[in-house]
């Protein structure tokens, strides 16, 4: 590879004025963005901002309504991703792109297989690529694998993976690290250094400014579809970026101010669980939770988490193990119970769990309580009562919506998200389960939604809160269990927790580690 | 007017009476009989032009069968009148429709209605009952039961004696035993002459619940048993309900036939499944036995190659006994009640050898003639005397 | 399903008259256009034909008897309404499971099995005073029918057993069924060929014409309860939730498996229905040849309908005045029953398609076509857990 | 509890005796009964398949009744029209071929495919309810074949003839133990013999091949696949209307190798029956074919019964129930079967929905 830093040489990549429009959107308005060779280009922009939309552009994913894009000084017109891969031009999506069913060789090679002949694959040239590809990144990689029982910390790097099968030019990781540890994070930024290294381009999303600073050679910051403000990350600090990107000054930390637990409410004594596909997934969980305090319970996302919280809740039938609350045994009791028996669980995935996408926004904010008065006298519903508390819902949480009788599925995510607060939120409550409340929220949204948490808790109810985002859980926590392997590893101080200890406890489960690794590879 | 040439049925009616003893139900005999007492039947004889119409049974036109012939028996007495309108026919898609077709002719005053098959029994008596200036015939529609105001009897007393108490409705059937003795004659000269004689002839029906289906496999047993009493004559029935597999399923039918013939060894194989048959008798050619045919000449109707291996076919006239029924109208003769077709008035017969007449001697020609001249007499029970019609495992 | 925008751009409000062409349009031109379709099928097959004299005019005569036997008189509007009505309670069967994210093919056998029950108990109640003998019978039926989708439903809920399936195998057992018992127990002994005894008094009386019977009355108020039901309770609530989301519906409270029990066998119980008016409506007994088309008919109303209850009652409705219609197009034009098939397959055709329609009419309003509905999220939702 | 064993004496021996004459009477029938076993289960087991490779790549396929109905009447009504020009038949040694009955067979099967390259473009390109396009071709085959049907049977004509069975040597058909299996597989029509060729040869390709890995791509997250450059409607078209040459060689087994002749609705249901075998044989082709096999084995079965019902105190347990209920067997036990053993089976994820290129994420 030749040296080719110099200033002076046409940028790898240019895209100039692109313009996109979706009905009713402008999700790109004239965005130029040059990326030189080797350099690692940070992208930043609140949720909606247009991130997405322009990679997706340049990935020949969507077609520009105007603008032009230029490979090494030529304009090119990208036709679609077969054209984009031949191109050199690769994508790790911010959203898996992987195939469940299928193993981890399969969902590398595929569309670039490897072929005995010209009808049949030849499988263990293609296992043995996967494995030369791994080691050389530096990760052991079973090719053989389904994709869809790997935890997602590994889901990602096989996403990565699959972008260096193809030998980018340029690469573009929209969110790479939303889902991983602090450790697999710097395991990641490593294979990009080295990339850039060799000379490779780089576009880089995410919404964590602490990892823009550090791997970035410059950061653009879009703001409703328009460039404000390009940096490099010597002249610039978070709070800065922050405001360049939501276009007023944000609160980053969360005051969370002084919290005064009472009794138990949430005791669980050796909880034991399995996974949708009947493997143990909480292995003998204890844990309580006190009225007034949040409890997070930290981990790599796949550590029995989502198992643990559905265990609590109703969802899933614990196999071992009690849960109490109030000191009234509710094991196996089901969702509708737990429900009114003052527990809201607000769950991890809004799509699946938390709303009805094609229903109407009112019938979505009495998804939990539609059964009672005033929205039912006997079966019959009232959807006048309905709609009036929708519309006062609306009001309070401030949710964006032109109506209350629009489908679910127009509202943007974060106000899919407040909606889900707004239901579960609006009572009084016993226990408040959060999983992962704000995964993929902008700035502005993840402060209105910790704002509601702290009001709840200081109202006194018991919160347990789950999130992979380690910082969420360290600036809300009065207490933190790391979960390792569906165990809790560890129980610590919420205000006095060092990140990097419970980073490293997540990665690796701490003492328990030989035990729990021999558990988990069993 | 071309009436004149109209077969006097009314006349040989009454001497069709005393032979149901011998060849159909017993139970509805007497009141089967067509009473010579009865109200004169709407007469049509100097109408010019009579708009005949004809409802079939669930299933197609094309069915070489009742739907078929009583279709082709209806345009040929048109013809034969000199009606110049075609003959429209209805073909229902459902038991629910039945009444309503008919009820499209009666709307459009139709003068003449044909209806077909035991399972419009019910609808075309209701349609009589009500509309008593239209002539209604009924194919294989008897020994019908009607209440003394002349509707329908849905429980089968026969209080009311049909050609009194509905002047305007005939119904014609056959004696499919008669038909079926015939072919079982030629059936057990035919296996006497096979290379192998296995002894064993077979039949295959459509579906228990057809009752002239298991009249033709009665009298086909019988007949076989005539000529040799130690004859195996193996029967089987495709399903045992009204599926599409009864009568209209020829891949299924030689399916079945196939697996009839391996667990069986027949030499000959009588096929009394309409369309499903015509599987049957693909079945028996490719296992290089003999096959019968049903209802019409069906060395003819198939024709090459598929009837390489037909020895004869156990023949029920539908389609002349209807244009007589229709001639008889314009005549102004037709009696109500019922008419039984059977060896008397020619209603029934086995059908040509054709290419396979060197097979056999002149014994089978005098044993059917013997038979023939029985069944004229009525000394010949090609029946069993109880259950005759219903299917007994 | 595809999300589309509210935000649809601001035009200047169109005239009334080309606000209604934009509504009317595509159900006009596809009509137009399905008839068109049957012409050319007729024109067509009067060359293969042989031996009948060609006239170019047959597909008028065709059609204007179909329009006459369908709508010529009151004789024929009943006729009409007496083949709509089990098509209007199949309809309502197969949408409603569409609603649940079922897809309920068993229709057909749960419509046989409704009319046995029904028979069972009206042959029993012949003589009993009319108003106990009619509901008892029609109770009857709307078990059996029941019963007969609980059976699926069930297996659904208890060991994940596909509805399809299952209610396809039903639809054959359903015929052996009905013949075990109509050639056995319920057989009038003396009749010569497997029939049952009149159902009596337990038979709808008529209320328009000569052949309208009250069923006709009963579909309205049933398309009018399954509506309330679907949209107006916490029933149907849940039974749309679980259909539109399994996994949201649960974690709201609701009990899917229950649910879809409880759908399979409404469900059911509404294509006995269906059965049990024409037994009780049109033929007052069953012969071993009682058969049906509306259970398979029926998917292409509630399909039609787009699932929706009263959408059922119009596409009812379309298909039963072609049924009625038929019979008359046979005598005055000879020509076969199945063309009417050919006339509803193409005028579903032309709605699927009807984006290319608007397209070349260049009609603009956003209108979510017949594409979307429920239909085929029911082969793709499981019941979750 | 205590009585368990005295229940038992009372009515094991009994029940064990009639189960072993169950097993026994099994033994008996089903190998010399297999090549019927084999017919039954052919259309079945290539409607099937048709249908394993369109939901494999996300479309829902309920047409295939009706594809099947079409290419079993063009293949007989294609060999009306085209015998009287070859004059008298002259088939070939093997399997009877004759070029109009070659003939005949490509119009069945170019018929179907064209049909699935109309549910192609209705449910792929205008992204229509799949299940609709499919109940529109199932309604249009049964309305269109039926009413041409009346209108050219009314003549009677004959058909191009059938393909005929290939007669394996006895050595082979005698072998113990085995050659029951290799009649049932080789003494068949040329259709027929193809089946196991076709299911093994899919099986391999559909999880083997490239074309394979990206339908199973597509049919399970259609958006993956198009990120790494597949394209993915040219992908469903090509497997719906690949799909459609198996819907046609099944419909044309039934008119032009199972029998010579075509009836109004003479798939009877085999079509849905196929998709059943499909989802018990969980959408791939050695399980369809597995599920058709036993479908088959019970439907001939219920015929055996029918025809030489076993003797003994089974065969008086027999008598003693209507006739009706062997005929219903083969679906009650695959309802069974489906309940009991089966289970759920889990569909491709993105079966049934249609795939917009630009969605939003
Ligand atoms: N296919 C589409 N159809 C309509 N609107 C779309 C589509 N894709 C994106 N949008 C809209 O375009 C805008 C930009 O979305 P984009 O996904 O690019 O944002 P982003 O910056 O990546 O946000 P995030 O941080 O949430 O990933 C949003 O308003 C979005 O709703
Ligand atoms: N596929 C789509 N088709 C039409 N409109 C869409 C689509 N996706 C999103 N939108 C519209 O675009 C708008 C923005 O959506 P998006 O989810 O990107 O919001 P956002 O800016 O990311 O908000 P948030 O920060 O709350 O997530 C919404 O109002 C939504 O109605
Ligand atoms: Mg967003
Ligand atoms: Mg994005």
């Amino acid at each position: 590879m030749t040296d080719e830093t110099g200033p002076t040489l046409a940028p790898a990549l240019e895209m100039r004025g692109i313009t996109k429009r979706y009905p009713g959107v402008i999700a790109n308005d004239g965005i130029s963005l040059q990326v030189r060779p080797g350099e690692i280009h940070a992208l930043l922009g609140e949720n909606g901002a247009g991130k997405t939309t322009l990679m997706n552009v340049l990935y020949g994913l969507a077609t520009p309504d105007e603008g032009e894009i230029l490979l090494d000084g030529q304009p090119v017109a990208i036709s679609g991703p077969a054209d984009a891969i031949a191109r050199g031009i690769n994508m790790v999506h911010q959203h898996f792109m992987l195939v469940p069913v299928l193993s981890v060789a399969e969902n590398i090679l595929l569309g670039d297989e490897t072929m005995a002949n010209r009808i049949f694959l030849d499988r263990r040239e293609a296992r043995r690529r996967i494995v030369e590809l791994g080691r050389r990144f530096g990760f052991e990689i079973d090719p053989d694998a389904k994709v869809g029982s790997l935890s997602v910390g590994w889901q990602q790097r096989v996403e990565i993976l699959k972008a260096l099968y193809r030998k980018a030019r340029i690469l573009v990781l929209d969110e790479p690290t939303a889902v991983l540890t602090p450790q697999e994070t710097e395991e990641i930024f490593g294979v990009l250094r080295r990339l850039a290294g060799e000379g490779h381009s780089i576009v880089f999303i995410s919404h964590k400014l602490y990892e823009v600073l550090e791997i970035a050679d410059r950061i653009t910051v879009i703001r409703r579809g328009r460039v404000v403000g390009e940096r490099l990350p010597s002249a610039t600090d978070e709070d800065d970026l922050a405001e360049l990107m939501v276009g007023r000054e944000v609160q980053l930390t969360v005051d969370r101010g002084v919290s005064h637990p009472a009794g138990p409410v949430l005791q669980i004594r050796g909880l034991e669980a399995r996974d949708d596909r009947g493997q143990a997934a909480v292995r003998g969980v204890d844990l309580e939770v006190r009225a007034g305090e949040i409890f997070g319970i930290a981990g790599v996302a796949g550590n029995g988490q989502d198992e643990l919280v559905e265990a609590i809740v109703g969802l899933r039938r614990p196999s071992a193990g009690t849960v109490s609350l109030a000191g009234q045994d509710v094991t196996g009791r089901s969702p509708r119970k737990m429900n009114e028996a003052g527990v809201a669980y607000v769950p991890a995935d809004r799509h699946r769990f938390g709303l009805i996408l094609s229903f109407p926004l009112a019938d979505n904010l009495v998804l939990t309580s539609y059964y009672r008065k005033p929205y039912a006298r006997g079966i019959v519903r009232d959807p006048k009562a309905i709609l009036r508390d929708a519309t006062t819902t609306i009001e309070r949480y401030d949710i964006r919506t032109p109506a209350a009788t629009v489908r679910a599925s127009t509202l943007s995510g974060g106000n899919q998200q407040k909606a889900v607060v707004a239901r579960e939120f609006d009572r009084d409550l016993e226990l408040l389960v959060l999983d992962q409340p704000t995964r993929g929220l902008d700035v502005g949204s993840i402060e209105f939604i910790h704002r509601q948490v702290i009001a709840k808790r200081d109202a006194g109810t018991a919160v347990l809160l789950v999130s992979a985002e380690l910082d969420e859980v360290l600036e809300m926590s009065d207490r933190i269990g790391v979960m390792f392997g569906g165990r809790i590893v560890a129980v610590l101080d919420g205000r006095t927790a060092d990140k990097n200890e419970v980073g490293l406890l997540m990665a690796t489960g701490g003492a328990e580690r030989v035990a729990a690794l021999a558990a988990t590879s069993a | 007017s071309s009436s004149a040439t109209a077969v006097p049925i009314a006349t040989a009616a009454p001497t069709t009476a005393p032979t149901t003893a011998a060849s159909t139900a017993p139970a509805a005999t007497a009141s089967a009989a067509p009473s010579s007492a009865a109200t004169p039947a709407p007469s049509f004889a100097q109408m010019p032009n009579l708009k005949i119409g004809v409802v079939t049974d669930i299933g197609t036109l094309d069915d070489k069968g009742y739907n078929e012939f009583s279709f082709k028996g209806a345009q040929d007495g048109a013809i034969a009148i000199g009606v110049t309108d075609p003959v429209p026919s209805i073909v229902p898609k459902d038991a629910s429709e039945y009444a309503a077709d008919i009820q499209q002719f009666v709307s459009q005053k139709y003068d003449v209605i044909v209806t077909v098959g035991f399972n419009l029994t019910a609808a075309t008596v209701s349609a009589a009952h009500a509309n008593p200036k239209i002539r209604f015939v009924g194919v294989d529609q008897s020994p019908e039961c009607i209440t003394p105001a002349g509707a329908n009897d849905a429980a089968f007393a026969c209080k009311g004696v049909p050609a009194t108490a509905l002047p305007n409705y005939t119904s014609l059937y056959f004696a499919e035993d008669q038909a079926g003795y015939l072919a079982g004659i030629v059936a057990a000269y035919a296996d006497k002459g096979a290379p192998t004689p296995t002894g064993v002839i077979g039949a295959i029906g459509g579906t228990t619940l057809c009752a002239p289906c298991v009249r033709y496999i009665q009298g086909y047993g019988l007949g076989a048993k005539s000529v040799n009493p130690a004859i195996v004559v193996k029967s089987a029935y495709v399903t045992h309900d009204f599926s599409n597999a009864a009568f209209n399923d020829p891949a299924g039918g030689k399916a079945f036939a196939q697996t009839f013939i391996q667990a069986n060894k027949p030499d000959v194989l009588f096929q009394v499944a309409g369309k499903t048959g015509n599987g049957v008798i693909e079945a028996a050619c490719a296992a290089n036995i003999y096959g019968i045919g049903v209802d019409v000449d069906q060395w003819l109707s198939l024709g090459a190659p598929a009837n390489a291996c037909i020895i004869t076919s156990a023949e029920k006239h539908v389609e002349s006994a209807v244009a007589q029924a229709i001639e008889s109208i314009a005549g102004g003769t037709l009696a109500a009640g019922d008419i039984l077709f059977n060896a008397k008035n020619d209603g029934i017969s086995a059908a040509d050898f054709h290419d396979k007449a060197s097979l056999f001697g002149p014994a089978v020609t005098t044993a059917l003639q013997t038979a023939l001249a029985a069944m004229q007499a009525g000394t010949l029970q090609t029946c069993p005397t109880t259950g005759c019609g219903v299917y007994a495992p | 399903m595809t999300k589309r925008s509210s935000l649809a751009p601001n035009r200047p409000g169109p005239s009334k008259v080309a606000r209604a062409w934009e509504i009317l349009a595509v159900p006009v031109v596809v009509t137009l256009l399905s008839l068109l379709v049957g012409a050319v099928v007729i024109l067509g097959s009067e060359l293969i034909v042989t031996g009948r004299k060609f006239d170019p005019f047959l597909w008028f005569t065709a059609y204007a008897a179909l329009v006459q036997g369908a709508f010529g008189g009151t004789d024929a509007i009943v006729s009409t309404l007496v083949y709509t009505t089990p098509l209007v309670f199949g309809g309502l069967a197969v949408a409603f499971g569409f609603k649940a994210g079922l897809f309920n093919i068993g229709a057909q056998g749960q419509f046989l099995v409704g009319a046995l029950g029904a028979v069972i108990v009206g042959v029993a109640l012949a003589d009993a005073p009319a108003p106990i003998a009619i509901v008892a019978a029609t109770m009857a039926g709307i078990i059996a029918g029941g019963l007969w989708g609980f059976i699926p439903g069930f297996l659904k809920a208890v060991s994940g057993a596909h509805e399809v399936v299952s209610t396809i195998m039903l639809n054959y057992v359903a015929v052996q069924l009905l013949a075990a018992l109509v050639s056995g127990p319920l057989k009038v002994p003396k009749s010569p060929s497997p029939v049952t005894y009149d159902v009596g008094n337990a038979a709808y009386p008529i209320v328009i014409g000569g052949t309208g019977h009250i069923g006709i009355i009963l579909a309205i108020v049933a398309a009018g309860f399954v509506w309330w039901l679907l949209f107006r309770t916490t029933w149907g609530f849940e039974i749309r939730s679980v259909g539109a989301n399994p996994d949201a519906a649960r974690y709201a409270g609701m009990r899917p498996k229950l649910l879809t029990i409880a759908t399979m066998t409404f469900s059911g119980g509404l294509a006995g229905l269906a059965g049990t008016s024409v037994l009780l409506g049109v033929t007052h007994s069953m012969t071993s040849a009682f058969g049906t088309t509306v259970g398979f008919d029926s998917i292409a109303v509630a399909l039609l309908a787009r699932s929706n209850p009263i959408g059922v009652v119009a596409a009812a409705l379309l298909f039963g005045s072609m049924r009625a219609g038929a019979g008359l197009m046979q005598i005055n034009a000879g020509i076969p029953v199945e063309l009417v098939d050919v006339l509803q397959a193409t005028i579903l055709l032309f709605l699927v398609a009807s984006p290319v329609l608007r397209r070349v009419l260049r009609l603009r309003g956003v209108q979510a076509g017949i594409a979307e509905t429920a239909a085929t999220n029911a082969l793709g939702t499981e019941p979750t857990d | 509890m205590d009585l368990t064993p005295f229940i038992n004496g009372l009515y094991g021996i009994p029940v064990f005796g009639v189960l072993l004459q169950v097993i026994g009477y099994l033994v008996a029938v089903i190998p010399p009964n297999a090549p019927n076993i084999m017919q039954q289960a052919t259309p079945l087991a290539l409607a099937a398949l048709c249908g394993v490779l369109c939901e494999r790549s996300g479309v829902v396929n309920i047409g295939i009744e009706g594809t099947m109905l079409a290419a079993a009447f063009t293949a007989w009504v294609v060999g009306v029209a085209i015998q009287p020009m070859f004059g008298t038949p002259n088939p070939s040694d093997i399997f009877g071929i004759t070029i109009p009955l070659i003939i005949s067979l490509a119009a069945g099967v170019g018929v179907a495919m064209a049909i699935s390259a109309l549910h192609a473009w209705l449910s792929i390109s205008l992204r229509a309810d799949q299940i609709i396009s499919g109940t529109i071709i199932n309604i249009a085959a049964v309305g269109l074949t039926g009413y041409l049907n009346q209108l050219i049977s009314q003549n009677s004509p004959a058909g191009a003839g059938e393909f005929a069975r290939f007669v394996p040597p006895t050595a082979l058909t005698n072998l113990p133990g085995i050659g029951w299996i290799l009649a049932m597989l080789l003494n068949q029509g040329p259709i027929s013999i193809s089946v196991i060729v076709l299911v093994i040869g899919t099986q391999l390709w559909l999880f083997r091949s490239r074309w394979g890995l990206r339908t199973r791509a597509v049919g399970e997250h259609p958006r993956a696949a198009e990120t790494v450059g597949i394209d993915v409607i040219r992908v469903r078209y090509r497997n719906v209307i690949l799909g459609g040459a198996f819907a046609g060689l099944a419909g044309a087994f039934l008119s032009i190798e199972a029998t010579n002749s075509f009836q109004d609705d003479m798939t009877a249901g085999r079509g849905f029956i196929a998709l059943a075998a499909m989802i018990m044989g969980r959408w791939t082709p050695i399980g369809s074919f597995g599920a058709a096999l036993l479908f088959a084995t019970f439907l001939q079965l219920g015929q055996v019964i029918n025809i030489s019902p076993p003797s003994g105190e089974l065969g008086t347990i027999m008598a003693s129930v209507p006739p009706q209920l062997f005929d219903a067997l083969p679906y009650i036990l695959t309802i069974v079967i489906l309940a009991g053993v089966v289970g759920r089976s889990i569909p491709p994820a993105a079966d049934g929905q249609p795939y917009e290129r630009e969605a939003a994420t």
